[in-house]
């Protein structure tokens, strides 16, 4: 985060005067709330913030921050928001995609956008079903799940968003879930502070086509005891009770109980999320229970547009030409009179 | 033996050998010099699609065709008037195309019966007639480089890697061209290995002295230096002057210059070039593919950028979708298509022209964008420049069409230094609208909307690929204020008109037949009609590099011709445009779509053909 | 209270109501009962892009115009002589299209001041005198539903959700159709959930006695059954008639059918039909992305099977490239592009003709494909079916535009059974051409190459993207050899004249216009055109189903009119085409684009007023 | 692998009429005997067989191979061996292609396929280079390194194929080199018994673009103690003496020498590429000392297309349409007369 003016902004200077229209109770107005919450936290002037978007429910979002934003073709967001860093690495820059946009059609740009590791906020809003085309399965989609375009259940293998960014050698991932605003701002920030290309997957709940999909650790009843959030240097324990927690054992993380055969405090992982070896966070994108919230991996590395501005420097103290005519005459010339 | 120097007015010269032989470089070297001496030229390299085509066949045949003169050159010439030959593939290849009665410097070592076979021919053609009517020149090339650099502890594939500067040497004697240029050219390319440095140039000279000698080349030319315009001239490739067209607009317009895109023969070189200048404000970001390429310029635009793409058809094709955003957010973006032959992959590595219809038509919508061309490999300089200008000045994606023929070919370039390049002012909110400013207001002449960039405070704004509003850019389902903005976009186009020359004509300003050509024919069409108009016949050229939207003045200049030939290197597309645009004339076409370019002698047969059958 | 029954010609509804408010559903039933009752019909669903954009605003109005008749019918109508406004937004949205005097009913529980006032209007209109020149019926239709199903111990959001019902039963009454339809429908839907059913099949009798029972209904009418051409009838949707139409194709070709796709508005129905009939041998891969979907079937297609690919407008940029492929390497292929507002992503759910350009013309390199179009919802069935026969016995791609109106519309089909359908003869190796087969040997007659499939043994052969040689299909770089594959493809394509219908001509056969459109306008122009001639106006329309090539005939029918004018939903783009085409003519063009399709109205008093200035 | 006829083959039946055209010295070449020597093995009829490619030097391979080919355009080979793959399910579908084909261009059709899990072989030729344009970067090519696009060294993090197949739920991963080509042969045999997608990455020299990437694993001086040929069921030993071995030490894979410290052999992780947690198969493919060969990861799962195939018997059972004119029929009709 580069020259940060601090500027005293409440949620609602960002808040545009475009009426929102997504579908009543869609959990994307959660996410555009904490959205909204995060960025006086993160203190940038609005005039240097801009949301780009590619096409879908989610991929409205720009149009309702009052920053400045770009809501461009299906799935070519990162690349576009890759354009807006190059050009001006002073901004900060928010991508917002849907399941679809970031995995189906934008697959390419994703992975290239996570390897290059540029300063980028992509913010997927995984509701494992294309919204706005009104309901045909995505890569997210469940194995089996019936949609209008899987009228006898998907038979592909769905992407897990978290395994495919860290088999794209990604830097921050963090898992968030739409019933918890308040979680969601805070890791909102925290992305935006990382150095590089941050992922911030969002469960959220599509009402119309998909809905209650997240139920087995987000309704009342399964949200205390499915949910595990991490934090850097915490213990990764969980439950109504707070009693469950994970162990290593050889190659998988392992679910046991404090106070059952002989399990301690002690005994349960302490979250790295700043380790460089991907090895243990693999195995926590991995899990569906507990399902992890909270930053996962955050490791600081250089990004994409500082070694580039490393470069520019070694070539101006290289190059013979200093200006552009000094180009256009190099080399060898011959006068004709 | 004394010989006696005869001047000449303009010769062609090809070389050709194997893929691994440096044809390209020899011929760059006798193009560079020759440059040196005050000749105007014109170059055209011509090599296999693959990296290394197998050796000693056709197919893996490499060659540089270099056309020299003291008049004003138009093109790399139709037929060669020496061909050097390193070996019998060499000859096969392009036997058809050396001038009856002229030279061919064949290196005998590479005409063994294997070799010849190789090839695909029948018999020995060294000695079966089929060189009967030319004035060869056998050398032992290869034995005698081996010989003039056996002394020196090189390894046997080093010495023969310098054989081509063996007949560099000779063909430098035969036209009296110095040694000096290339001498420290090789200096300097083998810094670090003195020893190839001085392999090579004692392989130049023991050329240079074995030409002087032998007694098949019985005279030495000269071509004196060509009558150019005044100035300071340098060499220039056109991928090359298409970059610097490019850094010097970014420059002019005090803007960074940003180029997204993806390898594709034969554009690469312009994303080669641009990385070298990271210190002028360019960033040449290699994207994982074409659209990536395109949408990051895009966002690079949007955010201040003087923002450009580059590729080839097959890009092209891939970056339509975009362009189309480009086009509704009216966002400055100028796109290059250095043209090869199509359809699909098709020939990756020749020249063709056929993708006008793809730039002016192929988008879903209704979707007008400026589209121009380049006409020689100097000025694509200018037409980059020219194409950031109006994508600037007009908030606007304009498509600038090259091709591979300009691309590789090279010509001397009369520098143009900043100072004298023309202003370009990008289409900023003026002071006195900021107060009020909407995102989709206009400037009332181009009807362009103006430019906030992130980060200018106060102007934060949303735009995207939906409808929007006429004014607030707000998104719009409104069918009027739609059908208006289609027009609007239409309109906008339309008026750079006003911003761009009108067509000239060269040749008779009237009459029975216009020639119209467009873009990379330019040299080919000119050649042809001086060549007939110096002997009298009436015929004008009126050759575009405004495609759409069309000079003001086309119909004018039409209207004086009872005759309208649109010659072009495709299935005849920039016709149709015509035919669309200007559907009051009558218009044939002529069309060769063999991945080649013209040649002069059958643009004259076709022309005077064409002014025969008028006159009946 | 007796009423009268009023036998009407034709009549108009518009339903109208939230995107929540089910008025897709209610529409499709009313169509549904009347197509049952003979009547011929045209349907026009018209909503907004979001999914559920905000209640109560004129962006979130969702609508379905149905237009019934006792004669032909073309076209959904310009104007609704009923309109059903579910709340104040969806009487702003639609009250410009009712016609002055006829019927409106509105549900009053939904116009309070917060109503109308988040509708946009100024003031209460139904109090205001908006709307004194229309027969208002104010009906509290929200509370009537409640009070008809306040003891079925439903949840008040079932409860609400039924009021549709209640107004469709309303509208049932009005125009004497039978409820059985609807309650078979409903009690299917809900068949898991009895009470569901129940409560919608008490909510619309509840509606049908109450528009009995109020006295602002004074009259009832019926349209008696129309004069069709005997047959067996069902009601179509034009992308259902789209796939069913290859299903038929690839059965008839003894094929399997594989549609590689990916979701796009307005094409998806398609994939969502074709995923239903896996047993049919049809495979409907949801690839991931535009890209894929067209390549997997450019796969299928080398494999053996009948393949196509689904989009829209901005999909089809996408595709372009691998169109190219599919051209080169001479593989049947099917692209579907049913076109929607442009350019970009435009408007996703509004109707177009803007893709033309793109469809003939937006493609790298020479590469002509063929282009045709369907012109009713019916008809999708037809062109589907006969763009495959094209594709497979030309071994070609073939570009099928529909556009969302005929998309998404609907109409009476006489049902065609697999007998009635023409044989499709897919272009495999004659036995006899076994022996000395190569993989670009041709049909003497269509210039068609032969379909040689994996699995095959002794064809094994290897076809790409590069030129290929004329016979072998092995990659040739040869000029010569380029230039006749270049011809060969165009000559291909348009030898295909000599298997498509001639162009016919409906209304004069000559005269002083002829009025020229293409694929989805042809329900407005031929009711214009048909209105005209029934006064006595001599004009003649012809309808153009076939793009590229044009119907063989084209020319002789322009030449019978002094004046030819193009109407189109775009900029002119077949007007662009034809003077490429057949410059000999001159076209004038007539272009809206609004989103809309053109009204009747807008027709014949265009068609008018060009034949007055005509006539002067 | 279904319906195999065994029909005596010899390499040389799988040679094309077509003179090979790659550079002198091309690693390109050891690969294409490499996989005509496999091809017999195989067992597979000549004619049931199609090699399919994208652009690059690698994709001209199906022009070289006897069989039904289909060079198609850059990076949508996968997706046009799917369609002929689904079209065709008793056909043996390769697909050849670079590391620019695959992972620039075509990395969105690369993690499809790899996660759908058809029948298909994947011999992807990682030469770290774009060849065909002769020399840019590749998102393989090393950090720093120079080309004639990144003339002053590469910015962009690389991708490790391996790492990016993992995370696209892969599952079957293969690594060969080109010096080794008789162990091609063998792992090319074990991709085509592997039911659903097999990716075997080939460690390919480009001698004109970028010679000697790989000689530090590849020299003379380097291979016997770099490499490490690994087979399921087998210790993970490798080194000139064999006497070194893997182990695991927490997250990580340790090198160790047997007879050092009290090590044996049995402390030597033993190789299991059947297991279904990807976790050591995910620590075998980021290890670069020493540089994994062989079959890492083989992991059965139902394909893509026998799921099809049953949803087609399900839809047959179910449905009431028989016969198209059935469907055509269906619904509401009425008579007119
Ligand atoms: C090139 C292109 N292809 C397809 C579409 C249609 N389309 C729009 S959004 C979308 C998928 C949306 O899914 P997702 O990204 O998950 O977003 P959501 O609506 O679920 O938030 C599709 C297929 C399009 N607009 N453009
Ligand atoms: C659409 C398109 N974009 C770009 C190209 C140019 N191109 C051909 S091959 C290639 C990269 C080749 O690299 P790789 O896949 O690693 O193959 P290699 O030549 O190294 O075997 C590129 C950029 C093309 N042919 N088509
Ligand atoms: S369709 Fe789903 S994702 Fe889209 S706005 Fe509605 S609830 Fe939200
Ligand atoms: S350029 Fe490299 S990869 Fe291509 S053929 Fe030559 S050596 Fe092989
Ligand atoms: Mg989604
Ligand atoms: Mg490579």
């Amino acid at each position: 985060m580069s020259e940060v003016k601090t500027v005293e902004y409440t949620a609602k200077d960002f808040s545009s005067d475009q009426e929102v229209k997504w579908c009543p109770g869609c959990g994307d107005y959660a996410i555009l709330k904490a959205v909204q919450k995060a960025m006086p936290l993160v203190g940038r002037r609005r005039e240097d913030v801009v949301f780009v978007s590619g096409i879908g429910c989610s991929s409205r979002f720009p149009y309702y921050m009052d920053t400045y934003g770009f809501h461009s073709i299906h799935g070519r967001a990162p690349a576009l928001a890759s354009g807006v860093k190059l050009a001006n690495p002073n901004l900060s820059v928010w991508q917002i995609t849907g399941d679809g946009d970031a995995l189906a059609i934008g697959g390419n740009h994703f992975i290239h956008a996570i390897r290059r590791n540029m300063g980028l906020n992509i913010l997927l809003f995984n509701n494992r079903i294309y919204g706005l085309t009104k309901g045909q399965f995505s890569p997210t989609t469940d194995l089996g799940h019936k949609t209008k375009s899987s009228p006898q259940g998907v038979i592909d293998n769905p992407f897990h968003p978290g395994e495919l960014v860290l088999g794209a050698q990604g830097h921050f991932f963090a898992r968030c879930v739409d019933i918890n605003p308040s979680h969601m701002t805070g890791v909102m920030v925290e992305a935006e502070k990382h150095e590089g290309t941050s992922l911030v997957e969002i469960l959220q709940n599509c009402i119309i086509f998909n809905d209650k999909v997240f139920s087995d650790f987000t309704s009342k009843e399964n949200k205390s005891d499915a949910l595990l959030y991490v934090e850097h240097g915490k213990p990764m324990i969980f439950g109504k009770e707070n009693d469950k927690g994970l162990v290593l054992k050889g190659f998988e993380l392992e679910v046991v109980t404090i106070g059952e055969n002989g399990i301690t405090e002690d005994d349960v992982l302490v979250h790295d999320a700043y380790v460089k070896n991907p090895t243990l966070h693999f195995m926590m994108v991995r899990m569906e229970y507990p399902m992890i919230l909270g930053v996962i991996r955050n490791v600081a590395a250089e990004p994409f547009e500082k070694k580039l501005a490393k470069q520019v420097l070694e070539v101006e103290k290289k190059s013979n030409f200093k200006t552009i005519d000094d180009l256009l005459l190099s080399g060898e010339t011959w006068e004709i009179v | 033996m004394a010989v006696e120097k005869q001047e000449l007015e303009k010769v062609v010269i090809k070389f050709a050998g194997d893929s691994g032989d440096g044809m390209q470089l020899t011929g760059m070297q006798f193009t560079g010099t020759s440059a040196l001496l005050g000749n105007d030229l014109a170059t055209f390299p011509d090599y296999p699609a693959e990296i290394r085509a197998p050796q000693g066949t056709v197919a893996g045949v490499s060659g540089f065709q270099v056309h020299i003169g003291k008049s004003q050159i138009y093109t790399p010439g139709d037929n060669a008037d020496v061909l050097v030959a390193m070996n019998a593939a060499a000859l096969k290849a392009n036997l058809d195309h050396v001038v009856k009665g002229k030279t061919i410097i064949v290196d005998i070592d590479n005409f063994k019966r294997k070799d010849w076979e190789k090839a695909g021919f029948e018999a020995d053609p060294l000695s079966d007639g089929t060189l009967d009517s030319y004035n060869v020149v056998e050398a032992p090339v290869t034995s005698l480089t081996k010989m003039a650099l056996k002394d020196m502890g090189l390894d046997n594939k080093s010495v023969v890697r310098s054989k081509n500067m063996f007949t560099l040497g000779m063909v430098y004697w035969m036209f009296s061209r110095p040694l000096d240029h290339t001498e420290k050219f090789l200096n300097s390319k083998f810094k670090s290995k003195q020893i190839v440095a001085d392999a090579n140039i004692k392989a130049l000279r023991a050329g240079y002295n074995y030409a002087e000698t032998i007694e098949a080349l019985a005279s030495a030319y000269t071509i004196l230096p060509a009558d150019l315009e005044p100035g300071t001239y340098k060499n220039v490739m056109g991928n090359q002057a298409t970059a610097w067209g490019f850094l010097a607009a970014a420059e002019k317009a005090g803007l960074e210059l940003f180029l997204g895109s993806y390898p594709i023969t034969p554009a690469s070189e312009i994303l080669h070039e641009l990385a070298l200048y990271k210190h002028f404000g360019a960033k040449a970001f290699q994207a994982e593919d074409e659209i990536a390429g395109v949408v990051s310029a895009i966002g690079a635009s949007f955010a201040g950028d003087l923002a450009i793409t580059t590729t080839s058809g097959p890009g092209l094709a891939l970056k339509t979708e975009a362009i189309g955003l480009a086009l509704i957010t009216e966002l400055p973006l100028v796109v290059v298509n250095v043209q090869r032959g199509g359809p699909s992959t098709g020939l990756p590595t020749k020249t063709e022209q056929s993708d006008l219809s793809q730039a002016v038509n192929g988008r879903n919508g209704a979707s007008p964008v400026i589209v121009i061309a380049a006409s020689t490999p100097a000025n694509c300089f200018d037409y980059a420049f020219m194409a950031s200008k109006l994508a600037l000045e007009h908030m606007t994606p304009v498509i600038l069409l090259t091709d591979g023929y300009l691309g590789n070919g090279s010509q001397p370039w009369k520098i143009k230094t900043m100072k004298e390049l023309p202003t370009i002012t990008p289409n900023y909110i003026p002071e006195d609208k900021k107060e009020t400013w909407l995102p989709y207001e206009r400037d009332a002449k181009t009807k362009a909307r103006y430019w906030a960039k992130p980060g200018q405070a106060g102007f934060e704004h949303r735009i995207g690929g939906l409808e929007k509003d006429m004014l607030t850019g707000n998104v719009s389902y409104d069918p009027v204020n739609h059908e208006k903005m289609v027009q609007i976009r239409q309109e906008k186009v339309d008026l750079v008109a006003n911003y761009i020359p009108e067509l000239t004509v060269e040749g008779s300003e009237g009459g029975d037949l216009l020639v119209v050509g467009w873009g990379g024919t330019y040299g080919s069409l000119l050649s042809a009609v001086k060549q007939l108009n110096v002997i009298g016949v009436e015929i004008g050229l009126a050759h575009f590099n405004y495609i759409n939207p069309l000079p003001k003045n086309t119909a004018d200049i039409f209207s004086k011709y009872t005759h309208i030939i649109v010659c072009e290197l495709n299935d005849g597309q920039f016709l149709r445009h015509l035919r669309g645009a200007l559907p009051d004339f009558k218009y044939e076409g002529y069309n060769k779509v063999q991945g080649l370019p013209f040649t002069v002698s059958e643009l004259t047969q076709l022309f005077t053909k064409k002014l025969g059958e008028i006159k009946k």
